[in-house]
């Protein structure tokens, strides 16, 4: 309640909060909003030559290369891109910082273990263990997001494993040790809100960048299958048109922006009122 | 520390070794044949069988394996099976290219990164900030390919001040890298923003500033090097992306760099060339890392090599 | 005081300086109308209650204040004619380490860890003198000498951790002396020192004052500084500078209570002198039973060697050795008090007696020897031993509130539930002198002795029976050290704690020890009852550690 | 049109690396117009046409019972490395197409010559049936007629090469090619540029027109088209992508800058006929009559039109008459509940990834919607799509774009064996329809043993209607007939059908530079 209110008193913060939930919002109420059925191709979609509408009041958002709504495609793509910025980059970040914290930590062989399965993980091709799951498995949403998080964790990981190796060497983690904290307790009450900062710019771009990522995985064929709608696969497929069609690569990279943008806004906001030592430090 | 590096060199082989087993397992497991991607759709299956086995692929998974990796020590990639030649003199040809738009490709994101994160950290809060801030959302979300087309439309196209495509002259680089740069800027500048705006409120840049040192040595010499830690990960994990080729951006500006010779060799089911080029990026991102591991300590002393 | 500004136009002028301090629950006045002068040539010196403000005063005339959360509301300050609580930060730049140097409170913190002690004593010299990188080398090893660092060569190329907190101290010194300011702003510099070199320093800033005629603020607790150094002195409490005076009169005519009970409260050398225990503080306690009959801390040949790391490849510094095979006994309800050089080894021994470090040699805690254990066997053992850190605020999470700080322990080793723990928190904030409300602070909030007073609470909080207590009165002023010192006695007759007792303060050694050890490049080289160290030292060294402890007497000033 | 002109340079680009010039192996639609111009074979087609022409021959003959086939070489050929071309050469060169040692993909194209089996079976390297009395004269010796002989010597895998230069390169052919063609590799910058130098000795006086062509590679086509227009590139090979095509087409310079021609290609999709309920006749008919083709056609922005039977119009054969299975919802409705599907059912259709193909196929899954059927689209890189069509019971639905068949030769029955006769449908085949019908495999070479030349016109007539016959087994949606398009520079000279010929794609030998 108290970081609701501090969080109403910042102009920012608060704009951050009303995009998130009218994302949310979007994302859940999109069979109410949507004007048009997202998949519908519909006959006036479309110039005669074959060419997608711009925006009009008739399609709000304009039309993409089939003849169907971009704004409808836009609502429900939400629910796709969501579950891919929020839970499969949620869950890379939260290994990514698990396990560089700990390799980081750790001295002796478990510590260069976990850092050298972290490495084989980084070099390993993360193309092609997504091509292969997609040859082997039925595409889906939640298999993309795993690809996701699989791929992404390891270079939050190795940021992690850096900024801890710093902080081990810190005069309070030896005070700690002297107090007789546990190893549980220096890594995650004193270790983690440090790099708090490092976990929110990762978790906030991420969102940006997984939602694009989602769209490559998906055109190797392991995510969401045409004629299902994300954000990330409206400007994919229909990128090359940036020319001809700006609209359909403006308004979904507009809102893919404004959804990590405000989750930044919110997430420093959030920090800043949790952990008033570091104001404005994001 | 000799033996330090001796360690770690030994462990980078020890993950080569397992990123090529893994990788040979996955296309292994890969519901795609080879031999009928190369035979095309009007060879008879007897055909099919004689490339199958002429390539070897009708052995069994570890005999395979075991033969490749003898071809490795041997310092032999394999032939492709689609061009019919040297895989390694294939990735050798690229290997410049990549090295080349690696290099500054870094280069600019890392200037521009740190420069308008150091901005944005001084000037936290005000207008400066905002606008970096918003910048590098921009330039993370912004789709890599439209980015490359809008710079080459603006550049090349329409001032014509910078060639199109290809790569030779120094400003054949120029596009690609600032591409590049813009896209990957926004991650450092967020990340310098938020190490810098922690070290600037600490006592000794107090003392810093306490001294009457400029500006310029209070944030470049005492504050920066503070910072740099994650940093210096970032940029290592950023060498083995960019050596295992940066396909998009090679595409649009025609750079002859990896990307493309992977992103062919995927879709054709190339075996070798993936795994050459597997193994040649991996190798970059290990010693990237190595590189990065190496130099955490000298940045900050109280670290302790490992 | 007008008297003083006729005869000369001050250096430095400061009028109704008021500073806030803002916090979420809204302004705090840090600063109330604070006026004084400083001549040219003059030494001014300000002491008073820990968290009076000031640091806060010292950090306004450079202009340093942390923007954020201190910020000045109103007041002028005036560098000759020039004003500059509104000088540009450029303006500004030329005036800091130029026209005023600073030394620090806290040196750990306020040292660059990246960068080595060469490059940050050059820097400044070569800012504001020109001299070019060999000279301006030549420069800093001669105030490195100046400051009696051993092997000042070596020192360069060092970085701050590989210091001790009294290096560093002099790091900090050595850098502000370097550029011949015209004012030196001075907080709290020798805080960290023995008093031979303390000594020294003050020496050596008098030297600064007369060939350059310079003027310097001195902040200190020590009332023996004081009355050795000041021309006038200030006096400060809660933000305001109550009485304001030439030495000898105030001295000799303290007006305000405060000051009345500050002069009271000063230790004197031999004031214990003819007694073997330190005075009792709480008689109607029932002494703990006395000797225990088994030592809490036994400690065999204890070796400990600091090898520097590698810089690149093969070329690393040589590893020194910082303590070399010491052995000593601590009785439960004993207090050793370790004395000794800065650098000689007291804080290694301290944090290896603990299983801090990796040491050589056997140390027994409560009859176990804790040589090679891990971190889960440790555990019961820190229940029972605690450490007070030299520096306080680095061995505090910036990003934890004091109350949890000081809950930690508690949590820790599960000691407390949640609503006794509020209550456990708040009594001992008390107790070391803090108001409840300090709980929801962070430690940059604090002043320094505000900050080593939470640390202390954090030790005390598990009620231990062993506490390695690491010049942890240093930053106190008189009478909060005297409560505080009072506060650890009266736990070691009630509770039969021991201590090891680092300090380099005499008078403070000498209220606390049962025992005293005096160490010198990593060795004990003498030790005994205190009764047979003070009043009868052996050692060469000893004896002129003895001499050198200023008295708190203006008319009897030595350095003169 | 203006008549050609000798000389001059032009810029070639393509998006994907050549893979490789060696005839006996390349095999993809970039190549094999290179290849074509770096050899020459014994027979060859007049330039933008289906016309077979004696090329190396000078003359040839066929037997009556269509079993030999004897050529008279041309005198006085030479390959670049300056030696003459003999009839061994002819020989050796086939022979390396077939021995399974050489890896190549056409060996199959051989196997009505005497001793295939024996080649292929590596038993021996040498054909029995290629004998070379003199060095003028090859005699070939068929073990079955064979009506497509003639266009099998003209494919890329027939050329002819030196053998000493293929043993010099070590397995290196494929980038040190040598040959006897219009043009010669002067350079490759591997991942850059290719580059091709007339020549000078070439057979045929005037040939070819232009001296040098460079292709360079990598080359995004939405850049290529770019540079273009900026006059830095003279063909932009790999066409105009979707999202350019209306503005260029719609610009002033537009009509002369296009080349939009009808090339031998037919998009399909394949009906897995051992896949329920496709298994059922009535299904694949109604499913026929559910697309609406037109509205494909406009998707592609009309570079294409609705298709009917599987045979492309300009292939011989193709029934002009046959209408196929009109757009029909209603009776598509009809014909699904008749089958037992009153609701229509759920199924899987394939496609690969590249725009515009899962577009094609998002249009082919409204329009089965339309009548009930669900159809999840799958849209997958091609090696996986390939894969998935050759595993038996895998893929019920593909959408053949961007794999989509375009003929090695001008022949109907090109048509036929692999994607829809009894030999494809096997697992890795390409029959991906795994349609198996005895009786219409026993007429298909019924058909290619007409050999003799007098009963073309008849053998066509009997292809087009094993086709039409197909159709009523309706394994396949035949949709589009796609056209092909291909931007060139305005200094490009030659007629449209020579940037789309139909058996090279871009003619390199006939182009010219207009001044
Ligand atoms: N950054 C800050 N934010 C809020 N309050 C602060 C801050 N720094 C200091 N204070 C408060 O201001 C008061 C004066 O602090 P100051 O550091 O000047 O004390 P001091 O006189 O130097 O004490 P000491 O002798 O203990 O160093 C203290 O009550 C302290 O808690
Ligand atoms: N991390 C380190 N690496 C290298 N040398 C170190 C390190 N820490 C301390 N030393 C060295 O060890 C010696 C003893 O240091 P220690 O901190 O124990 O001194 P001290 O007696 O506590 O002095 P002070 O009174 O100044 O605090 C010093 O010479 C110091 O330079
Ligand atoms: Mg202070
Ligand atoms: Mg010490």
């Amino acid at each position: 309640m108290r970081v609701l209110k501090a969080m109403l008193r910042q102009p920012a913060a608060l704009f951050g909060l009303i995009v998130v939930f009218a994302v949310l919002a979007m994302a859940i109420a999109a069979p109410l909003i949507a004007p048009y059925d997202p998949d519908n191709q519909m006959f006036d979609g479309l110039t005669l030559e074959g060419a997608p509408m711009p925006p009009s009041s008739q399609f709000l958002l304009g039309t993409d290369t089939l003849g169907r709504d971009l704004f409808s495609r836009l609502l429900f793509g939400a629910r796709t891109s969501l579950v891919i910025g929020l839970v499969a980059n949620g869950i890379a970040v939260a290994v990514g910082l698990f396990v560089g914290i700990l390799s980081g930590y750790l001295r002796g062989i478990v510590g260069a273990l976990l850092m050298r399965f972290t490495d084989l993980m980084m070099a390993f091709p993360a193309l092609l263990l997504a091509i292969v799951l997609a040859a082997l498995l039925r595409p889906s949403l939640w298999i993309v997001a795993m690809v996701i998080a699989l791929v992404n964790w390891v270079q939050v990981a190795r940021i992690v494993y850096t900024e801890t190796r710093g902080l081990v060497e810190r005069d309070f983690i030896l005070a700690e040790r002297s107090l007789g904290a546990g190893h549980f307790r220096i890594l995650f009450v004193h270790i983690l809100p440090h790099l708090m900062p490092t976990a929110i710019v990762w978790g906030t771009l991420g969102i940006a960048t997984t939602v694009l990522l989602e769209a490559t995985l998906s055109f190797l064929g392991i995510g969401v299958q045409p004629p299902q709608p994300s954000w990330g696969n409206i400007i994919f497929e229909s990128q090359s048109y940036f020319q001809a069609a700006p609209w359909l690569v403006f308004f979904p990279g507009a809102i893919i922006l404004l959804t990590a943008l405000s989750f930044n806004l919110v997430g420093d906001a959030l920090r800043d009122i949790l952990d008033p030592t570091q104001r404005g430090r994001g | 520390m000799a033996f330090l590096i001796l360690r770690r060199l030994v462990q980078t082989a020890l993950i080569l070794l397992g990123v090529a087993a893994i990788t040979f397992l996955l296309l292994y497991a890969l519901p795609a044949d080879p031999a009928r991607m190369i035979a095309g759709r009007s060879a008879t299956a007897q055909t099919v069988a004689n490339i199958r086995r002429e390539l070897g692929l009708d052995q069994p998974l570890l005999v395979q394996f075991w033969a490749y990796l003898q071809g490795i020590v041997h310092g032999d990639l394999g032939r492709s099976y689609a061009q019919k030649t040297d895989v390694g003199a294939l990735i050798a040809a690229r290997i410049p290219a990549t090295l080349l738009l690696m290099a500054a490709g870094i280069l600019v994101e890392v200037v521009l990164g740190l420069t308008l994160g150091i901005m944005a950290a001084l000037r936290r809060g005000g207008p400066v900030d905002r606008v970096v801030m918003m910048a590098s959302f921009v330039g993370v979300s912004a789709p890599q390919f439209v980015v490359a087309l809008l710079l080459l439309y603006i550049f090349a196209v329409t001032l014509g001040w910078l060639p199109m495509s290809g790569f030779g002259t120094a400003a054949h680089v120029v596009l690609p890298a600032a591409t590049l740069g813009i896209l990957g800027a926004g991650w450092y500048a967020r990340m310098v923003r938020s190490a810098m705006i922690d070290v600037l409120n600490q006592d000794y840049v107090r003392t810093a500033r306490a001294k009457g040192l400029s500006s310029a040595r209070i944030v470049l010499r005492h504050a920066l090097p503070n910072a740099l830690l994650p940093i210096i990960a970032m940029i290592g994990i950023d060498i083995g992306q960019f050596m295992g080729g940066v396909v998009v951006v090679e595409a649009v500006y025609g750079w002859p760099g990896i990307g493309q010779l992977a992103w062919q060799a995927i879709q054709q089911v190339d075996i070798p060339i993936i795994m050459g080029v597997t193994l040649v990026s991996a190798l970059a991102i290990v010693l990237g890392n190595l590189i990065a591991d190496i130099i955490a300590p000298l940045i900050d002393p109280r670290i302790r090599a490992q | 005081m007008k008297l003083y500004t006729t005869a000369s136009t001050p250096v430095l002028s400061i009028r109704d300086l008021c500073v806030d301090a803002r916090t979420p629950e809204g302004r705090r006045r840090v600063l109330q109308d604070v006026s004084f002068d400083l001549n040219p040539g003059e030494t001014l010196c300000i002491a008073g209650e820990s968290g009076s403000g000031k640091s806060v005063t010292s950090l306004s005339i450079m202009q340093l204040l942390p923007k954020a959360s201190l910020q000045i509301a109103s007041g002028s300050i005036k560098l000759g004619d020039r004003e500059l609580t509104n000088l540009s930060n450029h303006a500004m730049r030329s005036v800091r380490g130029g026209d005023i140097a600073m030394v620090f409170q806290e040196p750990m913190t306020s040292l660059n860890p990246v960068i080595s002690i060469g490059t940050q004593l050059t820097e400044a010299i070569r800012e504001h003198q020109g001299t070019e990188a060999g000279k301006a080398e030549a420069i800093a090893l001669q105030m490195l000498d100046a400051v009696h660092i051993t092997e000042p060569i070596r020192r360069l190329t060092q970085y701050p951790h590989e210091l001790s907190g009294g290096m560093r101290q002099r790091v900090m010194i050595a850098m502000a002396l370097s550029c011949r300011p015209k004012v030196l702003l001075a907080d709290e510099p020798t805080t960290a020192l023995d008093v031979t070199v303390q000594a020294q320093i003050l020496k050596l800033m008098r030297e600064l004052k007369r060939e350059f005629g310079a003027s310097i603020i001195l902040i200190t607790h020590d009332m023996g500084v004081v009355a050795e150094m000041a021309d006038r002195v200030a006096i400060m409490q809660n933000g305001r500078i109550i009485e304001q005076g030439s030495t000898l009169a105030l001295f000799e005519r303290p007006k305000e209570l405060y000051t009345r009970q500050l002069l009271a409260a000063v230790p004197r050398l031999g004031a214990h002198a003819g007694t073997d225990g330190p005075p009792r503080v709480s008689p109607q306690a029932k002494p703990a039973d006395v000797p225990a009959p088994s030592p809490v801390l036994v400690v065999r040949d204890l070796n400990v060697t600091y090898g520097s790391p590698a810089r690149w490849l093969f070329k690393g510094n040589p590893s020194v050795s910082a303590v070399a095979d010491v052995s000593f006994e601590l009785r439960s309800g004993e207090t050793l008090g370790l004395v000794g050089e800065s650098g000689s080894g007291k804080s290694t021994t301290g944090k290896a007696v603990l299983g801090l470090i990796p040491f050589t040699g056997a140390v027994m805690i409560g009859g176990q020897n804790i040589a090679g254990l891990g971190a889960r066997q440790m555990q019961p053992i820190r229940r029972t031993a605690q450490m007070i850190f030299q520096d306080p605020y680095a061995s505090l999470d910036p990003r934890m509130a004091v109350g949890a700080a000081i809950a930690e322990p508690l949590i820790i080793h599960g000691l407390a539930d949640k609503g006794e723990r509020d209550d456990r928190v708040a009594e001992l904030l008390r107790r070391v002198g803090l108001l409840p409300d300090a709980a929801s602070r962070y430690p940059h909030e604090f002043s320094g002795g505000q900050r080593q007073r939470i640390c202390i609470a954090r030790a005390l909080a598990l009620e231990p029976k062993l506490i390695v207590a690491d010049e942890s009165v240093a930053a106190l002023d008189v009478s909060v050290r005297a409560r505080v010192l009072d506060l650890m006695l009266e736990l070691q007759e009630t509770m039969g704690l021991a201590y090891l007792f680092i300090s380099h303060d005499m008078a403070v050694i000498e209220r606390m020890s049962h025992n005293v050890a005096v160490m010198r490049s990593g060795r004990i080289l003498e030790m005994g009852t205190r009764r047979e160290v003070f009043e009868n030292p052996k050692d060469e060294y000893t004896r002129a550690l003895m001499a050198a402890v200023p008295i708190p007497d203006p008319r009897d000033r030595q350095l003169v | 049109q203006d008549t050609p002109r000798q000389g001059g340079d032009i810029i070639v680009t393509y998006k994907d690396d050549i893979a490789t010039l060696d005839p006996a192996i390349g095999y993809d639609w970039v190549n094999w117009s290179m290849i074509k111009s770096l050899y020459s074979r014994l027979m060859d087609y007049e330039p933008g046409t289906a016309n077979l022409v004696p090329s190396l021959a000078e003359t040839f003959g066929v037997s009556d019972d269509g079993l030999t086939y004897t050529f008279k070489l041309r005198k006085g050929v030479k390959f670049t490395n300056g030696r003459e071309v003999v009839a061994s050469d002819v020989k050796y060169s086939i022979e390396r197409a077939v021995n399974p040692k050489t890896q190549g993909p056409g060996a199959g194209f051989f196997g009505s010559i005497k001793g295939y089996e024996e080649v292929t079976g590596s038993k021996t390297t040498t054909l029995e049936g290629v004998e070379t009395p003199d060095d003028a004269t090859v005699i070939f010796h068929l073990s079955r007629p064979d009506a497509t002989f003639l266009h099998v010597l003209a494919i890329n895998f027939a050329s002819v090469v030196p053998h000493e230069a293929v043993e010099a390169a070590g397995g290196d052919f494929g980038k040190k090619p040598v040959g006897s063609g219009t043009f010669m590799l002067k350079d490759w910058t591997i991942g850059q540029r290719l580059v091709f130098e007339r020549n000078p000795d070439y057979f045929v006086k005037d040939m070819p027109h232009i001296d040098k062509f460079t292709v360079e590679v990598g080359q995004e086509p939405l850049v290529a088209l770019l540079r273009l227009q900026k006059g830095e590139v003279d063909i932009a090979g790999d066409g105009i992508p979707p999202a350019k095509f209306l503005e260029i087409k719609n610009s002033p310079d537009g009509p002369n800058m296009i080349v939009d021609g009808q090339q031998l290609h037919t998009g399909y999709v394949t009906l897995n006929t051992r896949v329920k309920p496709l298994d059922n006749v009535k299904v694949r008919q109604a499913l026929n009559m559910a697309v609406n083709k037109d509205r494909i056609t406009r998707i592609l922005n009309g570079r294409a039109t609705a298709a009917n039977q599987p045979l492309p119009p300009l292939m011989p054969g193709y029934d002009k008459s046959y209408t196929g299975y009109a757009y029909d919802v209603e009776k598509a409705k009809a014909l699904l509940a008749e089958a037992g599907f009153p609701d229509g059912f759920e199924t899987v259709l394939y496609s690969t990834n590249t725009d515009p193909q899962p577009r094609i196929a998002q249009a082919i899954q409204q329009d089965l919607a339309a009548v009930g059927v669900k159809a999840e689209v799958r849209a997958l890189a091609q090696a996986n799509v390939i894969a998935a069509g050759g595993t038996e019971g895998e893929a019920p639905m593909i959408w053949s774009g961007g794999m989509a068949w375009i003929a090695d030769f001008p022949d109907p029955s090109n048509f036929y064996g692999p994607i829809l006769g009894c030999s494809g449908a096997v697992a890795g085949g390409w029959n991906w329809s795994w349609y198996c019908n005895p009786d219409i495999d026993k007429r298909a070479v019924a058909a290619d043993s007409m050999s003799d030349p007098a009963k073309v016109a008849e053998r066509s007539g009997t292809w087009g209607k094993i086709f039409t016959d197909i159709m009523a087994d309706a394994p396949w949606i035949p949709v589009i007939n796609e056209r092909r398009v291909v931007a060139k520079s305005l200094r490009m000279g030659g007629a449209d059908n020579i940037y789309i010929d139909p058996t090279r794609v871009i003619n390199y030998d006939a182009i010219y530079v207009k001044q």
